[in-house]
């Protein structure tokens, strides 16, 4: 049994107009995502802005509560549990948000955010805050200060030291460096890595930068208009990627050596993708692929396993060996 | 990428960097008097402001001061009223009591309310928000002032003072909720919030240790820029025939009853007009200051 | 003789913080100039200081366009060469169109400011313009206002924007950052397509090591206001003098190639 | 009766307005003939409450009124105290009494037409008075409603289209009244609008306010309330039969509503337009100065007598005003003087020692609280408090109208009796719930701001009014101070059975010496009028009925 | 769009009803009898209920306010007296329909609130704008120490002091009167000149304030800097992409400011003398009228509530972000 496992998952938001905020129509951020994560596991989810990534993020810590469909952790679905019957839960739920400085409230000093979770879950501080702020590799003197006072790579270890100060099984870490330069990004993933090979985490990294995925996950989903187009594990993903979207995505990353740079044949897609307010029919992602055929407009494609832990939604998925 | 830092130039205390502007330094000195003037009014002056001086004023010219400037004198530093020749500076005095107690207690009243209302709404939004916007859409679409006279007149005249506050409270407090509706509901939607919630904090606690610490700046500078606007408005109030009772003195009042005189005797409306203005001047100017200093979007600027 | 050429540039804020210190960089007619660092690098500073944009902040130094020392030129011949013979990209679509007006007003405003044209002949210009940066339906959609268009088309505006007078200099700081991947790749595809047909220079600035990779044939390495080093990119790229500059290029994590447990961390000089 | 009370209301609520009476002999400012045309302006910072002749109950809107429509009787066109007589006007004489003066004849003259050139008939005549019956239709003078027979039970024209037997139109010329007990001087209430002519076909109810149809010198062009009133020549009226009106300006307007201050400050420049206006009101306080240092504006200040007489009324019910001493006490501590300061000083009146100012019939010297300059005698009331036992004070709780007036002389009562230890405290009831507040016995405090003007020049229409016990009501109250004395009410009777009306005023003075000496009411002010009237007018004169306000209907503009 | 101002339109009368509740409401806490005021003092307990049952002031509450609110909308009758559509009742005082009180006091109270309105307009964002484009400046500076000052002047003191100085004193001005602007354009000038002056004092400050504001926000914004680079002359990035956006918060705050103003400028008309809607109120007030007061409040808060709804469909019309969904 997984850690953590979505069973079609369903998040439909209500759209309204901006001036009357009258109803006019429903997004599906999430539409049907299957997701499982493992003991000591990383899961990568990645996609563009607005695929859904964030929305799933939010739905399996219960920031938000699903349309429809289950989250189970550790074997609950914790979909319909009160905010009360939750607490318990969060202990080994936590998450890591994207800017730090927003998500570390300006007004408290790092003693006072750190103390937060034993605070808050009623229970009395296992480990000393200096003991925190040295797990992330900060100062113990630093417990006095406020958020601002820090720059934005110390002010995100505090965001990962307060996350990990319940010491939870599973961390989310939604686009935890994608605020950072790139220097500091190298700095948090290692300290991710170390801290995952410390204390045995297990992970799930939302990012749209296939890099950092990369070199973070051992499994990776890949969404597209709110659901998951293609998972395999990393090397799988990255090394035979079968959907046309995945290929399209990993040929636009650019690599900084300019001999591969100009030299490789790349996939352009062709436009932007489609509003979530009124997705194509079949298959989401027919607008803009190569391959697209006739049936892609009637038949939505499901995700089956095209090789051992390897799935996609493509009815013509690649075959190609690297 | 390029990531607007949040800064918050906290380095210097927001007491100093006020006072670094010297205007806000002057306005502040004046607030501070006129507060020491009207705590310590029975020790500054001597002279009671109900008690008449027949003597300081001519019944034959229609009961003007005798002297010059509303009869300013000696034992009348600031001249005397018409007709009865009660002590200016007495009535200014103990008017400045009146006025800024209903004006603090008022903005008091606007700022308690408004922001309770103003957080509840904005963090819970929904049927709360809709409840509580309505009425302050309600509350502003008033025309007030009209409304206020009617309402003063009409409750019983038990104490003007308390009603005078309730009620400049009670139409006031919208603007501050708000204010407080609108940075809840950004606040509440931020991520801070969301961690918090994450750690399995109750509501209470997001609320109260979340989203409240937050609001402080906002409802400091709404709170200070208020004042002056109260304080005009009881001046009003009293100057259109509401506001509190004879004898008790208010700047409004004495106003009001120098409209006969002004051509008569200038000084008489001069006086009590001129401590209003400086005194809304200085609240306003230190408003401004405040905000200055506690606004990051006008630090910004 | 460079088409741009920067000299000892130094640029200091009332606040007293010196962004740009001593800079040098040349930008040859009809090359690509790629301005790599971190952000605080100095690097947008450097940007708006060749286009002479930068307001309450002393700028020193030598900035020569086509022979000319910018610096010494008055406002209103700066306001000439500016999107005439030199145009700027900028970062955020969204924020830097003006919300209030029709995509192709906000284009022919550009191309009237520097040509005398009707409004209808800068109206249609201004339609041919979109057509050729990729905007579909570019007759109808040039009415449309900017919050009706997605962020890569709005950069697409941009760009129309800046090349409706075939300047000899486009200055496009991070252009495509704010962007998504598959995006990205489009804009790039279009700057080097443009290039290819038109010969405009362009100073492009970004954090992103691989898309100077991909676009520039020159590079300036900067770091706290200074030029760390420079270069043809293949040179630069391949072998690197500073440990800066390897640092940068190593710490990205990468889609291709091994794959650290660890990844290298920059030294900053 | 009323039409004091409501004289009262207005000096007293009106913005430091001061109302005058007595000694009509100023003629300032009227020097030079005054001659037909023009345009006469007036100021007024008052409105005009009612034009319809049933509810017309003010004075200053009677003295309006007297422009518009005619009366069987009205008051002499004279200053002084001559104002006060009763001469004819649309009818022939001030009324023949019978059968014991409880039956009233009067006979219209000839010629006389409404606006329309309808000739006048003692049915219009009656029809108006009938209306004065009607519920939609209040606050008139309640004569009518008391002394004609069956008026009890009268509901006016809309209800009772019968018409009320009591008044009988024998013919067209003649109209005759049958009153249920004698009434000496009805031929002076006759001079009340609620007895002029309404043709019963242009009758509009309510909406007659706003245009009663003229049968004076002029009729309304244009009215809009608490604005402005336009009046222009009525073409039918006959000056032959009108001894009293004269009508010299083509066109009469009236600025109502203005503020006081403004209304004096333009009278003072008397530019423009405003060297043809007179005020309505007196001048306020804060004139005075100016106009008693300045001979041009002396000159063109007139001095109206009045017989208004402003009181504080004490509530002899209330402990521990029902103590006389305690009374006494007030009445000696009060200082007259100052409370004649908030009016004005001097210019507004004369200190007052009596109940009956001098210019009523009846009226005797007297002064059984004296004290220098009318300051009060605080060694007298502290020893009558002593005596009271209340040496070390008491609190009491003055009513006032909310006004700068009103609240001005609550604070000259308290600062006063503060100085024998009294504490007052003002309760300021708005104006217009003034007088229902203090004639409602519950509501009614320790003290009021008082007074009371006589509907015409006689005591009749005073004290047996506002001191017999036996009117008391808990509603509609006219005796404040709740005033009891058995010997007194018995004197009333006596005094109402006296034929002769010297004999009766005579009575009444010496009455009111025995009821000073109960103090129900401190008397502290006999009303004069000051008013300011611009250079180019001429003719004006304060009239005694009008508590001295410019006469309107002899008023003109020099050449 | 249609469709959303109908909305509006029934929210705005909604927020009328309440507000109409709550003042007739409020009347009833009065001391004043109304009835008993209309009677005078000579009257007898049957006289006062049979003007109360004319007046219709015997009815429960709630049939009472049932009534009014069906004159308002179908007009009604007073025993024998015909009140047509709008029937806001007829003034206890004066037995003048309130609709025509208020019509014919509203020339003047228009007047005064459009003069006033147009004079601080141009100061006010004049000062604003040249004090943004002068930013820190003694320019600056000074406006906005005037700003602050005009803010913090009551208008009864303006209001005495300009009466004093320029009429008492200097005589340049006559004593403020009611003149029609048809029958006399030099007097009603003249007499409107004081009353626009103080009442654009006060709020001239508050738009330079804002102006300035908005102004600097603007000209920080990206777009700005965009016609910057584009070359564009400075006094076109000036007013096409600095001041128009500015502009738009002052609209919404100066259409609010007007609703407002027409509604009860109570003070100015009052220290003035001049018969407007506010002078009405006061008058109203004073004299318990409750038909008048009801009148009154109901007309001023039309005029605000109409007002917002009016500025959020401008804003939509200005704004092609609110106007395409």
């Amino acid at each position: 049994m997984s850690l953590l496992e979505t069973t079609d998952l369903v998040k439909r938001y209500p759209v309204r107009h901006r001036l009357t905020r009258r109803r006019i129509g429903e997004v599906s951020a999430v539409d049907g995502v299957d997701l499982a994560v493992d003991r000591g596991e990383t899961l990568g989810l990645v996609g563009e802005s607005g695929c859904g990534k964030s929305t799933v993020g939010r739905l399996l810590t219960r920031l938000d509560t699903p349309t429809s469909g289950t989250v189970r952790f550790d074997g609950r679905d914790i979909g319909p549990l009160r905010e009360d019957e939750l607490r318990p839960v969060r202990r080994d739920l936590q998450i890591v948000f994207q800017d730090p400085f927003s998500s570390l409230n300006p007004r408290h000093t790092v003693r006072q955010l750190l103390s937060a979770p034993f605070r808050y879950q009623g229970l009395e501080p296992t480990e000393p805050v200096e003991d925190l702020l040295k797990r992330v590799g900060l100062k113990p003197e630093h417990a006095s200060r406020y958020p601002h006072e820090f720059s934005g790579g110390q002010a995100q270890r505090i965001g990962i030291a307060r996350a990990l100060a319940l010491r939870p099984r599973l961390v989310l870490c939604d686009e935890p460096v994608s605020a950072l330069d790139v220097s500091v990004q190298a700095q948090i993933l290692n300290l991710l890595r170390d801290l995952q090979d410390e204390l045995g985490l297990s992970y799930v990294f939302i990012a749209h930068d296939l890099g950092a995925v990369r070199q973070v996950s051992t499994r990776v989903a890949v969404m597209y208009l709110g659901v998951v187009v293609e998972s395999a594990d990393r090397d799988a993903l990255f090394g035979r990627a079968a959907h046309p979207y995945t290929h399209a995505l990993l040929s636009a990353v650019p690599v900084p050596n300019p001999d591969v740079e100009r030299g490789r044949e790349r996939i352009v897609l062709r436009g932007d993708p489609p509003s979530p307010l009124n997705p194509p029919s079949g298959c989401r992602f027919r607008t803009r692929c190569p391959k697209a055929a006739d049936v892609c407009a009637v038949e939505r494609p499901v995700l089956r396993e095209i090789a051992p832990g390897h799935r996609v939604a493509c009815h013509f998925p690649e075959e190609r060996t690297p | 990428m390029t990531v607007l830092p949040i800064t918050r130039p906290a380095d210097v205390p927001p007491l100093r960097r006020l006072l670094r502007q010297p205007s806000a330094a002057v306005a502040l000195v004046v607030v501070v008097l006129l507060v020491l003037m009207a705590v310590f009014a029975p020790l500054l002056v001597w002279t009671s402001p109900t008690e008449f001086d027949s003597a300081a004023v001519d019944p034959a010219l229609g009961g003007l001061p005798r002297g010059a400037f509303g009869g300013i004198s000696a034992e009348h530093p600031l001249g005397v009223e018409p007709v009865s020749g009660r002590d200016v500076l007495a009535r200014i005095v103990y008017g400045a009591r009146v006025s800024l107690l209903i004006a603090v207690l008022a903005t008091l009243v606007s700022v308690v309310v408004g922001t309770v209302l103003g957080l509840v709404a904005g963090f819970f939004g929904g049927v709360v928000d809709a409840v509580v916007g309505r009425l302050m859409d309600l509350l502003m679409s008033f025309p007030s002032l009209i409304f206020m006279i009617a309402l003063i007149s009409a409750l019983p005249e038990a104490n003007r003072e308390a009603l005078l506050v309730l009620v400049l409270g009670g139409f006031g407090w919208p603007y501050v909720g708000r204010i407080v509706r609108g940075q809840a509901m950004v606040l509440a939607r931020g991520e801070f919030v969301a961690a918090a919630r994450a750690l399995g904090a109750p509501r209470r606690a997001l609320l109260l240790r979340e989203v409240l610490p937050n609001l402080t700046t906002p409802v400091l500078v709404v709170a200070t820029m208020s004042i002056p606007g109260y304080i005009a408005t009881e001046a009003g109030l009293s100057f259109l025939g509401v506001g509190v009772r004879p004898p008790t003195p208010s700047w409004g009042q004495m106003i009001a009853s120098a409209v006969p005189w002004y051509a008569a005797d200038p000084a008489y409306f001069l006086i009590p007009g001129g401590f209003l203005f400086v005194t809304v001047l200085a609240f306003n100017v230190l408003g401004d200051a405040v905000r200055d200093v506690l606004d990051p979007r006008s630090v910004r600027r | 003789m460079s088409l741009l050429s920067v000299r000892g540039l130094t640029v200091d804020f009332p606040s007293g913080v010196r962004a740009v210190d001593g800079l040098d960089l040349d930008v040859e007619a009809g090359r690509v100039l790629g301005v790599v660092g971190e952000s605080g690098s100095g690097k947008s500073v450097t940007s708006l200081a060749v286009l002479g944009l930068l307001r309450n902040a002393r700028v020193s130094g030598e900035i020569r366009f086509a022979g000319q020392d910018l610096l010494s030129l008055g406002p209103k011949a700066m306001r000439a060469l500016r999107g005439d013979r030199m145009a700027m990209v900028f970062q955020d679509p969204l924020s830097c169109l003006n919300p209030y007006y029709p995509v192709a007003f906000q284009i022919a405003e550009a191309y009237r400011a520097h040509r005398r044209a009707s409004r209808k002949a800068a109206h249609a210009l201004a339609v041919s313009m979109l057509e050729r940066v990729g905007i579909p339906e570019a007759r109808r959609r040039a009415r449309s206002y900017p919050h009706e268009f997605s962020g890569g088309m709005r950069q697409r505006v941009m760009i129309a924007m800046a090349l409706c007078l075939e300047p000899d200099l486009l200055v496009a700081d991070e252009p495509t950052t704010a962007l998504d991947v598959t995006v990205q790749a489009q804009v790039l595809d279009l700057l080097r397509d443009l290039r290819e047909r038109s010969g405009t220079a362009i100073m492009l600035i970004t954090h992103d090591m691989g898309v100077v990779a991909g676009l520039a044939d020159d590079v300036v390495v900067m770091h706290g206001g200074k030029r760390v080093e420079a270069g043809p990119v293949r040179e630069v790229f391949h072998s690197p003098v500073t440990a800066y500059t390897r640092g940068l290029l190593d710490c990205v994590p990468r889609v291709d190639g091994p794959l650290p447990h660890r990844l290298p961390t920059v030294e900053v000089p | 009766m009323s039409q004091c009370t409501r004289v009262g209301l207005v000096a007293v609520v009106g913005m430091l307005a001061l109302t005058a009476c007595n000694g009509s002999r100023a003629q300032g400012g009227s020097t030079g003939e005054a001659v037909r045309g023009g345009t006469l302006h007036v100021l007024a910072s008052t409105d005009l409450e009612h034009l319809d002749p049933a509810r017309n109950y003010v004075t200053s809107s009677q003295n309006v009124a007297r422009l518009i429509y005619r009366t069987l009787t009205t008051v002499a066109p004279k200053p002084g105290q001559a104002g006060g007589e009763i001469v004819p006007d649309l009818a022939t004489d001030t009324g023949r009494p019978s059968d014991g003066a409880k039956t009233w004849t009067f006979t219209l003259k000839d010629g006389v037409k409404f606006e329309d050139g309808q000739p006048i008939t003692s049915k219009d005549v009656k029809y108006g008075v009938e209306r004065s019956f009607a519920p939609d239709l209040p606050e008139g003078a309640p004569y009518a409603r008391m002394w004609l027979v069956g008026g009890d039970r009268y509901k006016g024209p809309y209800e009772n289209p019968g018409g009320l037997a009591s008044i009988e139109t024998p013919d067209d010329k003649t109209i005759v009244f049958r009153l249920n007990r004698p009434v000496a001087d009805f031929g002076s209430a006759a001079s009340l609008p609620l007895f002029a002519p309404v043709p019963k076909e242009q009758d509009t109810g309510v909406g007659y306010d706003g245009r009663p149809v003229s049968s004076g010198p002029y009729k309304i062009e244009k009215f809009e309330p608490k604005k402005r009133l336009e009046l222009v020549r009525n073409t039918h009226w006959d000056p032959k039969t009108d001894e009293v009106r004269k009508g010299l300006p083509d066109r009469v307007v009236l600025e109502l509503n203005l503020d006081p201050a403004v209304v004096d400050q333009r009278l003072v420049a008397g530019q423009g337009a405003d060297a043809e206006a007179i005020a309505m009101e007196p001048i306020g306080a804060a004139t005075v100065g100016r106009v008693v240092n300045d001979p041009a504006l002396k000159d063109r200040l007139i001095t109206g007598e009045s017989i208004n007489t402003r009181f504080l009324t004490l509530n002899t019910r209330r402990a521990p005003l029902d103590n006389v001493k305690v009374r006494q006490a007030i009445a000696f501590a009060l200082d007259k003087d100052a409370l004649r300061t908030v009016r004005g000083g001097p210019i507004a009146g004369d200190i007052a020692t009596t109940l009956l100012p001098p210019g009523l019939a009846g009226h005797a010297a007297d002064d059984q609280f004296p004290s220098a300059d009318g300051k009060g005698d605080v060694a007298k009331a502290k020893a009558l408090l002593a005596e009271a036992g209340l040496a070390q004070g008491f609190a009491v709780t003055l009513d006032a109208p909310s006004t700068a007036g009103g609240k001005a002389q609550g604070e000259a009562v308290q600062a006063a009796l503060g100085r024998v230890g009294i504490t007052v405290t003002i309760n300021a009831i708005s104006p217009s719930a003034f007088y229902s507040t203090i004639a409602n016995t519950a509501q009614m405090h320790d003290m009021a701001i008082d007074g009371w003007t006589p509907d015409w020049a006689g005591p009749s229409t005073y004290l047996p009014l506002i001191f017999d016990s036996r009117l008391i009501t808990s509603e509609g109250n006219n005796n404040h101070s709740q005033y009891h004395s058995d010997a007194v009410n018995k004197r009333f009777d006596e005094i109402a059975a006296l034929a002769d009306p010297a004999a009766a005023a005579t009575a009444y003075g010496e009455l009111a010496k025995q009821i000073a000496r109960d103090v129900p009411v401190v008397p502290f002010l006999w009303d004069k009028a000051a008013i300011l009237v611009g250079p180019k007018v001429a003719g004006a004169y304060g009239h005694v009925a009008y508590v001295g306000r410019v006469d309107l209907a002899t008023v003109g503009l020099r050449k | 769009m249609i469709l959303y101002t109908a909305r509006r339109l029934v929210g705005a009368a909604g927020i009328l009803l309440v507000i109409c509740a709550l003042t007739f409401a409020v009347f009833y806490l009065m001391p004043a009898d109304p009835a008993q005021g209309a009677c005078g003092k000579a009257c007898s307990p049957e006289r006062i209920a049979q003007i109360r049952a004319t007046l219709g002031l015997d009815q429960p509450l709630p049939t009472q306010f049932a009534a009014y609110l069906g004159g308002i909308v179908a007009g009604r009758t007073y025993g024998s007296l015909e009140c047509g559509f709008p029937c806001l009742g007829f003034s206890f005082q004066t037995n003048q329909p309130v609709w025509d009180a208020l019509t014919s006091r509203l020339p003047t109270s228009v007047s005064i609130a459009a003069g006033a309105a147009l004079l601080w307009l141009l100061v006010g964002c004049t000062a604003g704008v040249v004090a943004a484009l002068r930013r820190g400046t003694v320019w600056d500076r000074a406006a906005m120490i005037a700003a602050l000052g005009g803010v913090s002047l009551p208008i009864y003191l303006t209001a005495l002091l300009s009466q004093y100085v320029l009429v008492v004193q200097l005589g340049w001005l006559p004593y403020p009167r009611e003149v029609a602007l048809t029958d006399d354009p030099v007097g009603w000038f003249q007499s409107m000149l004081m009353p626009w002056c103080t009442l654009a004092m006060l709020y001239a400050g508050v738009y330079a304030r804002i102006t300035r504001s908005e102004v600097l926000e603007n000209l920080g914004r990206d777009y700005v800097r965009t016609a910057r680079a584009k070359g564009l002359p400075e006094v076109t990035v000036l007013r096409r992409h600095a001041l128009r956006p500015a502009l738009m918060p002052v609209v919404t705050i100066f259409g609010m400011d007007l609703g407002a103003l027409l509604g009860g400028a109570l003070i100015t008309e009052s220290v003035y003398g001049l018969p407007g809607v506010g002078k009405l109120a006061a008058d109203a007030i004073n004299s318990a009228d409750q038909p008048v007061i009801l009148g009154v409040t109901l007309f001023a808060a039309a005029f605000v509530v109409l007002a917002n709804v009016a500025v959020d469909l401008v804003y939509a019309l200005l704004d092609p972000r609110v106007r395409t969904v």
